[in-house]
């Protein structure tokens, strides 16, 4: 299953933010969106997500037209998202946050992810909204991979997160990918993208300034677009 | 339709026809106050139909002062502001001439206020007794008139020994008990419990209890609509109608219907008027209620009876008064009286004296046991 | 024990149970949903109807369990379809719009079955002796069967997501959606079972309670009370709620009366609102 | 002129009650006056509704207490006149009373949720109750009777006349006030209550001020209710009687001053006719009420209302306006600790500054910036450390303390008032500090200038353009143009902006920064500025601190930052 998506032009109300951006993920490969802040990298996520309206553009995955379809039935279609902010329910404990959206109670979806991050398998029963900015990212990366996604679409996994964490999602997306699963992620942290991502896409005022694969371009010309 | 009944109507139909095309004289518009929305908006349509019935039975015999009554409805079921605001719109709006009161105190409290006398105003539910205003005249029964002859009728039938007294919190409820108490204490029975409680309440568990416990043998019932019904109800599911019976001086066909007849076992009603009193006039008020309204008729009860009444009322002093001004009728009204569905009915001091009927219950509703004549309101309001 | 404690006991059972049974619709419509529903009395009234309407049909009484289904479900979808729908992100006007439709209700039953009182009759009303003092059997039926829903619902709210995914979504719409949460749907089925529930306490309470149109405005006022004072979004706020509200209304009236039992209900509920405003209504 | 143009709905009002009792006969007029209270006390509801955004579901408790207290002020005069002297105080009781129970209500949360409703809800019904059980003094269900007529008046002529005035000149006085600056603050309480109180308005009090007017209007109707009708029974303090007060301010229009009374007297006058015709008046009264909540929020009077004209200013001259902040501030902020629901945001830092001039902050995302601007404005609790204005602390105070101390903060998504216009929204900042006592009450208020005003409009040609134009249309350079002018205006001692160049284009950001650079340095005001483009960063060339995970990680010039190894580290993606 493979995800192309051409020409995206989408924003907020009458303030267009993202100007005609295309480009693919081919299933077991890794996309990567990277870019300053405010360059549009979220608001190009939410229009592939289903989140935003798309002014222009359309989205094709695995054959199908999807351009209109709603948020809530892409996990259906394989796609999973999770948003930047307000990742997880803060009220419900972490254990409630991990199974609520699912029908089976199939305990191997975490085995592994649970080794990886002992930490949430020790809070289990604490209010997620007790842990830290990182933690909860950590949480919602967790719940994302535990629904077995074919593409999975994050936004800034890393905010936050212990470096030896990080380390670990990237081994995670690396296994992932072998299985055959794709990921489209947006990003800043450059170390993390370099460790998994096969294509880069850079953001500048919500255009393309540069893409390719990561290997092509070589990291030091996408860091120009990043550094202060 | 049979023929008979069928050459029978359409005899009266006519004979009305061909009396109001002989007068030449106005229409005399009588307006009617009869509660159409609010909690007591359920006696709305049976009242309206026994005024409607009035109006047809007094323009049969000639209209009032051989005038021809017309009706003007107002909705009295609302607050006294708003009842107000109808009553004024009808008198000084649509020039009404005299008015029928079924409603509330309060609403009659803000009436009297707004009539000062100046019209004439025939009061008729059942109410608590004291309105002594110029130009007003009751015909409704007060606690004295229920209850005067027929507390000591019960202490001889079933000789109860403690009773409990329980009301709604408002003027009528207390008035009632604190009448009450003198009676019972007559008849050498105890007053062992007094209690009233708001009209918002719509569980007894508490009182039902303390009735229990306090061992009462009789209990007098001074709740209104609703509340009667819950408590009523209460008390029989908690086997209390067999211990104990219930006295009641505003339980009638409606509450009854609300309480239902199997919780009904002891429960003694004390009322000027039953649906099914076997008097002759009684009779063929109640088949001519039916037959007028039809197979699902609003339940015939005294409280809309009464505004049939208050129209007869207004005619014996019309006639003996010569007029509708207030003077003449405040002049001639002492000892004014008339016969209707509840017998002859006799004005003294602004009140009437009326016959009283004491009825239990079966399983085809009320059933008259005694009926104690004459009996006086007990006011003392100076003419 | 003497009888007399026993009886004060399971008269203040019956209370809790009656108060419980005719929140449950309403913790699931404002707890869970946070729709502010003024007419879920309507909804309860319309139960006790359906009672009478099987009972005029010669029915069993048990039949008015799936009329009140039918009937509430059905109003529920339309309501919450073409009045709540547009409205979720105005809590004011939700909550005028169904005080209007509280107020349309009462007249329609009023049109149907006219204004009188109503009467159910049950077999089970009549007393048995407990301890020597006579109870309604139907009154112990009713408090042990709300103790066996209560319990049903607290094991099933235990094991099933649906009540999670109703207060997920109602916190953060977006991530529920996310996670595959239609949440329109979920809405809908909440608001409808909600109002159901509100219905079959109804058809319970029938035999009990004096029936005409109006009576639906004191369930609305004391279900709002419990959730106040109880919290929302939990079962435990339910349960908390309902005894605290119906504990101090049956302690305050048999000391001071009914009114001020009602007045120190009003207090505690203003006081719980003022404690905590945000934490009641804070609908991101 | 500005006076007629507001007086315009009072005076059809006052000329059709004029024509009234010619054109029908006494008792239309006696129930028109009966319509006419009831539309005061809706316009009480209105008010705090339709303008300042809560809703009371309660406002029959005070319709009821003037009723009763000046209908008992009015039978105790009739044997001794000098109880007349109490009736102005029974008719103010009321409204002290609702003054008190807004400030304990929103002492607590200023956002105007539905459990302020609730709370004016249950108060009735208690109301209601206490009517109905203490017969003693307010004669119980049978009512308090026999009230006598005002003197002078009577009830069935000459009180239309007393009534059909205070009607008039209630309408007339909610014309004029929304019309001058206290309604432009109304509305922006509905619209936008945290904005405001960043500029230093207390808009607890505001909205305790506010709803103790509307309760003294409502309290003035009752009292009309008691002398009108003779009568005042528990009903007129109940729960139904409050809900047909929203229902008729609704109906009328909650947005307008006649609206209310509109509603009121079309329903009630409808109610009166149809209750005999049509059986189910109720039902038809609900759907109306329906309808008017799902598809006319403006309510009847909305309809036609065309576009309501702008505030304008009288045309006095501007009045020259004095600086209400010392310029120059010092901000020191040690070892602070914050924090939301258990978790950890700002984690003792430290950061001063001292004097004039642009600074920025940069860092990652979640790095603690805009934090650090919401526990400086107090939308943050202090849990630990201090933070010094100008040598005092202001740790853990109420934002619009915070503001007045002469701190001015630019939010990062840009927040204005989007109904009002951008004249309204910069008027708003420049009363901010300056106005005091009754300025908002006069038009005059409405014309004030600064000659900073004058300067960022030079700068800023669209917004001049715009001035009458909603704040809600503009597109987001201007919203961002507007909001730093907002933050301005009111010369601060200290500026703090939160990504000011946000979602604009090149040229634009070239022009905001050229901007910002003018005006802080015009009003000498100490300024901090969140930015992520570097190219911005270096144009203001001031000092730069980098916050990382909630503390200080470098401090100092821009070249010194770049060439940092650490700073590199977590920008490029090193160790985060």
């Amino acid at each position: 299953m493979s995800l192309t998506f051409t020409n995206i032009v989408c924003g907020y109300g009458d303030t267009l933010v993202v100007k005609g951006v295309s480009g693919q993920v081919q299933a077991g490969r890794a996309l990567a969106i990277v870019g300053r802040n405010g360059v549009g990298k979220s608001t190009l996520l939410k229009g592939l997500a289903g989140l935003l309206p798309l002014a222009q553009g359309q989205l094709i995955w695995g054959g199908r037209d999807i351009t209109g379809s709603a948020l809530h039935t892409r996990v259906a279609q394989g796609m999973a998202y999770t948003p930047q902010d307000n990742v997880v329910f803060a009220e419900l404990s972490v254990a409630e946050n991990l199974w609520l959206h699912l029908d089976d109670r199939d305990a191997d979806r975490y085995t592994e992810l649970f080794e990886q991050f002992p930490l949430l398998a020790r809070r289990q029963s604490q209010r997620s909204g007790s842990l830290s900015g990182g933690e909860r990212k950590l949480l919602a990366f967790t719940r994302t991979l535990g629904l077995r996604p074919k593409l999975a679409l994050l936004d800034e996994p890393t905010e936050g997160v212990q470096p030896e964490n990080i380390d670990r999602m990237a081994h995670l997306i690396r296994q992932r990918k072998s299985t055959g699963a794709s990921f489209l992620i947006v990003e800043q942290n450059l170390e993390f993208v370099s460790a998994f991502a096969d294509d880069v896409i850079v953001l500048d005022h919500g255009e393309q300034v540069l893409q390719g694969a990561l290997a092509d371009l070589g990291r030091e010309r996408i860091e120009r677009h990043l550094v202060v | 339709m049979d023929r008979r009944s069928f050459l029978h109507h359409t005899l009266a139909a006519t004979a009305a026809g061909i009396a109001t095309s002989a007068f030449a004289a106005s229409p005399l518009k009588v307006a009617v106050l009869i509660p159409q929305s609010g909690p007591a908006g359920l006696f709305g349509p049976s009242s309206k139909a026994c005024a409607e019935m009035a109006a047809a039975a007094l323009n049969a015999r000639g209209g009032l002062l051989g005038r021809p009554i017309e009706l003007l409805f107002g909705d009295a079921g609302l607050a006294p502001a708003e009842s107000a605001q109808t009553a004024l719109k009808l008198w000084k709006g649509q020039r009404a001439e005299a008015f029928i009161g079924m409603h509330d105190s309060a609403v009659r409290g803000a009436l009297v206020g707004l009539f000062k006398g100046q019209v004439p105003y025939v009061y008729t539910p059942v109410y608590e007794g004291g309105e002594c205003a110029r130009g007003t005249y009751v015909t409704g029964e007060t606690p004295q008139q229920q209850l005067e002859r027929v507390i000591p009728w019960l202490a001889t039938e079933r000789k109860p020994t403690k009773w409990y007294l329980i009301g709604n919190d408002y003027v009528w409820g207390r008035d009632t008990n604190a009448a009450a108490k003198g009676y019972i204490e007559k008849t050498g029975a105890k007053v062992v419990g007094d209690e009233y409680l708001p009209f918002t309440v719509d569980n007894f568990d508490a009182s039902l209890a303390r009735i229990r416990d306090s061992g009462a043998d009789a209990v007098l019932v001074s709740l209104v609509g609703g509340s009667s019904v819950t408590f009523n109800k209460g008390f029989a599911s908690f086997g209390l109608a067999d211990k104990a019976l219930r006295l009641g001086t505003l339980i009638e066909e409606n509450t009854l219907a609300g309480i239902g007849l199997g919780n009904a076992r002891n429960l003694y009603a004390s009322s000027g008027y039953f649906a099914n009193l076997d008097t002759p006039t009684a009779k063929a008020f109640a088949a001519d209620y039916a037959k007028r309204l039809g197979a699902n008729a609003p339940t015939l009860n005294g409280l809309a009876e009464s505004t049939y009444e208050g129209f007869l009322m207004l005619e014996a002093l019309a006639k003996k008064a010569g007029s509708l001004d207030v003077a003449k009728m405040d002049a001639v009204a002492q000892s004014s009286t008339y016969s209707g569905p509840r017998g002859t009915v006799t004005l003294q001091n602004r009140h009437t004296e009326q016959d009283i009927h004491v009825a239990d219950v079966t399983d085809k509703g009320f059933r008259v046991l005694k009926t104690f004549a004459k009996v006086g309101a007990g006011q003392s309001c100076k003419v | 024990m003497d009888s007399g404690t026993v009886l004060h006991a399971l008269n203040l059972a019956y209370e809790l149970a009656t108060l419980a049974l005719t929140t449950l619709g309403l913790a699931i419509v404002f707890g869970l949903l946070g729709v502010m529903n003024m007419a879920h009395g309507e909804f309860v009234m319309m139960g006790a109807y359906a009672a009478v309407t099987v009972q005029q049909w010669g029915l069993p009484l048990i039949t008015a369990v799936p009329l009140a289904v039918v009937v509430c479900g059905g109003l529920g979808y339309a309501v919450e379809r073409w009045l709540i729908r547009p409205l979720y992100a105005r809590p004011f006007d939700t909550l005028l719009a169904t005080w209007a439709l509280a107020m349309l209700l009462r007249k329609l039953v009023e049109a149907i079955f006219g204004r009188g009182y109503r009467n159910v009759e049950s077999a089970l009303t009549q007393p048995t002796l407990i301890l020597g003092s006579p109870y309604p059997v139907y009154r112990l039926a009713l408090i042990v069967f709300t103790l066996a829903v209560m319990a049903g619902l607290f094991v099933w709210y235990r094991q099933s997501a649906a009540g999670l995914r109703v207060r997920a979504m109602t916190a953060n719409p977006i991530l529920a959606q996310a996670l595959g949460i239609p949440t329109r749907r979920l809405a809908s089925q909440a608001f409808v079972i909600g109002v159901v529930l509100a219905g079959l306490s109804g058809v319970l309470l029938a035999p009990l309670i004096r029936i005409e149109p109006g009576i639906g405005v004191d369930y609305l006022l004391d279900a709002f009370f419990v959730l106040v004072v109880g919290g929302l979004g939990t079962l435990g706020g339910l349960f908390g709620g309902v005894g605290i509200i119906g504990g101090a209304q049956a302690i305050t009236s048999s000391i001071a009366g009914q009114t001020s039992g009602y007045a120190v209900v009003l207090m505690i509920s203003i006081v719980f609102l003022w404690l905590k405003p945000d934490g009641l209504f804070s609908r991101r | 002129m500005a006076f007629f143009r507001d007086a315009k709905p009072a005076a059809a009002l006052a000329a059709v009650l004029a024509g009234l009792p010619w054109a029908s006969n006494d008792f239309t007029t006696y129930q028109i006056a009966l319509f006419l209270v009831y539309g005061m006390a809706a316009q009480g509801v209105a008010l705090c509704w339709g303008r300042l955004g809560f809703l009371s579901l309660g406002h029959a408790l005070f319709f009821g207490l003037g009723a009763y207290l000046s209908g008992g002020v009015l039978r105790a005069a009739s044997n001794e006149a000098l109880w007349y002297l109490l009736l102005p105080l029974a008719i103010a009781a009321p409204a002290l009373l609702a003054y008190l129970i807004a400030r304990v209500v929103f002492a607590r949360s200023t956002r105007s949720g539905p459990y302020f409703s609730l709370i004016t809800l249950a108060l009735t019904i208690l109301g209601f109750l206490a009517a109905q059980q203490w017969s003693g003094l307010t004669g119980g269900f049978n009512g308090m009777a026999d009230i006598p007529e005002l003197p002078g008046t009577s009830r069935y002529e000459t009180l239309y006349w007393v009534i059909a005035a205070c009607a008039v000149g209630s309408t007339l006085a909610l014309s004029l006030l929304v019309a001058r600056p206290i309604g432009v603050v109304w509305e922006a309480i509905a619209q936008n209550e945290d904005r405001l109180q960043l500029l230093g308005y207390a808009t607890d009090r505001i909205k305790a001020l506010a709803f103790a007017g509307s309760a003294l209007l409502t309290s003035l109707a009752g009292a009309l209710f008691a002398a009108h009708q003779g009568i005042v029974t528990p009903q007129a303090m109940g729960f139904v009687l409050s809900t047909e007060l929203v229902i008729w301010a609704a109906v009328g229009g909650k947005a307008s001053a006649l609206g209310p009374l509109l509603g009121a007297t079309i329903v009630g006058y409808a109610s009166a006719e149809l209750r005999e015709q049509l059986p189910y008046w109720e039902a038809a009264v609900a759907t109306l009420f329906i309808g008017v909540v799902l598809f006319l929020p403006d309510g009847v009077a909305g309809l036609m209302r065309r576009g309501q004209a702008p505030r304008r200013a009288s045309a006095g001259q501007a009045k020259p306006v004095r600086r209400p902040f010392a310029p120059a501030a010092s901000l020191a902020l040690a070892e602070v600790q914050t924090g939301q629901s258990g978790v950890r945001i700002l984690d003792g830092l430290s950061l001063g500054l001292q004097g004039p001039g642009i600074r920025c902050i940069i860092g990652p995302n979640g790095a603690g910036k805009t934090s650090m601007f919401n526990l400086i404005t107090g939308r943050l609790p202090l849990l630990g450390g201090s933070v010094r204005l100008n040598g005092h602390d202001i740790g853990g105070q109420p934002a619009w303390r915070v503001a007045r101390q002469g701190i001015g903060r630019k939010m990062q998504v840009p927040s204005v008032f989007p109904a009002l216009s951008v004249r309204e929204n910069l008027g708003l900042a420049l009363w901010a500090g300056r106005a005091h006592g009754t300025d908002l009450l006069c038009l005059a208020t409405l014309g004030w200038q600064t000659p900073l005003l004058t300067d960022i409009l030079g700068q800023f040609q669209a917004l001049s353009e715009r001035l009458d134009n909603p704040a809600g249309n503009l597109a987001q350079g201007h919203r961002q143009a507007l909001e730093l002018a907002m933050t301005l205006l009111p010369e601060p001692g200290l500026v703090l902006l939160d990504e000011p160049c946000a979602g604009l284009s090149p040229a634009e950001t070239h022009h905001m920064i050229q901007a910002i650079q003018s005006l802080v340095l015009r009003i000498g005001a100490a300024a901090l500025l969140i930015e992520h483009d570097m190219s911005a960063v270096d144009a203001l060339g001031g000092e730069v601190y980098v916050l990382h995970q909630g503390r200080l990680l470098e401090q100092g010039p821009l070249a010194q930052i770049q060439a940092s190894s650490a700073v590199r580290a977590i920008y490029a993606g090193g160790r985060k």
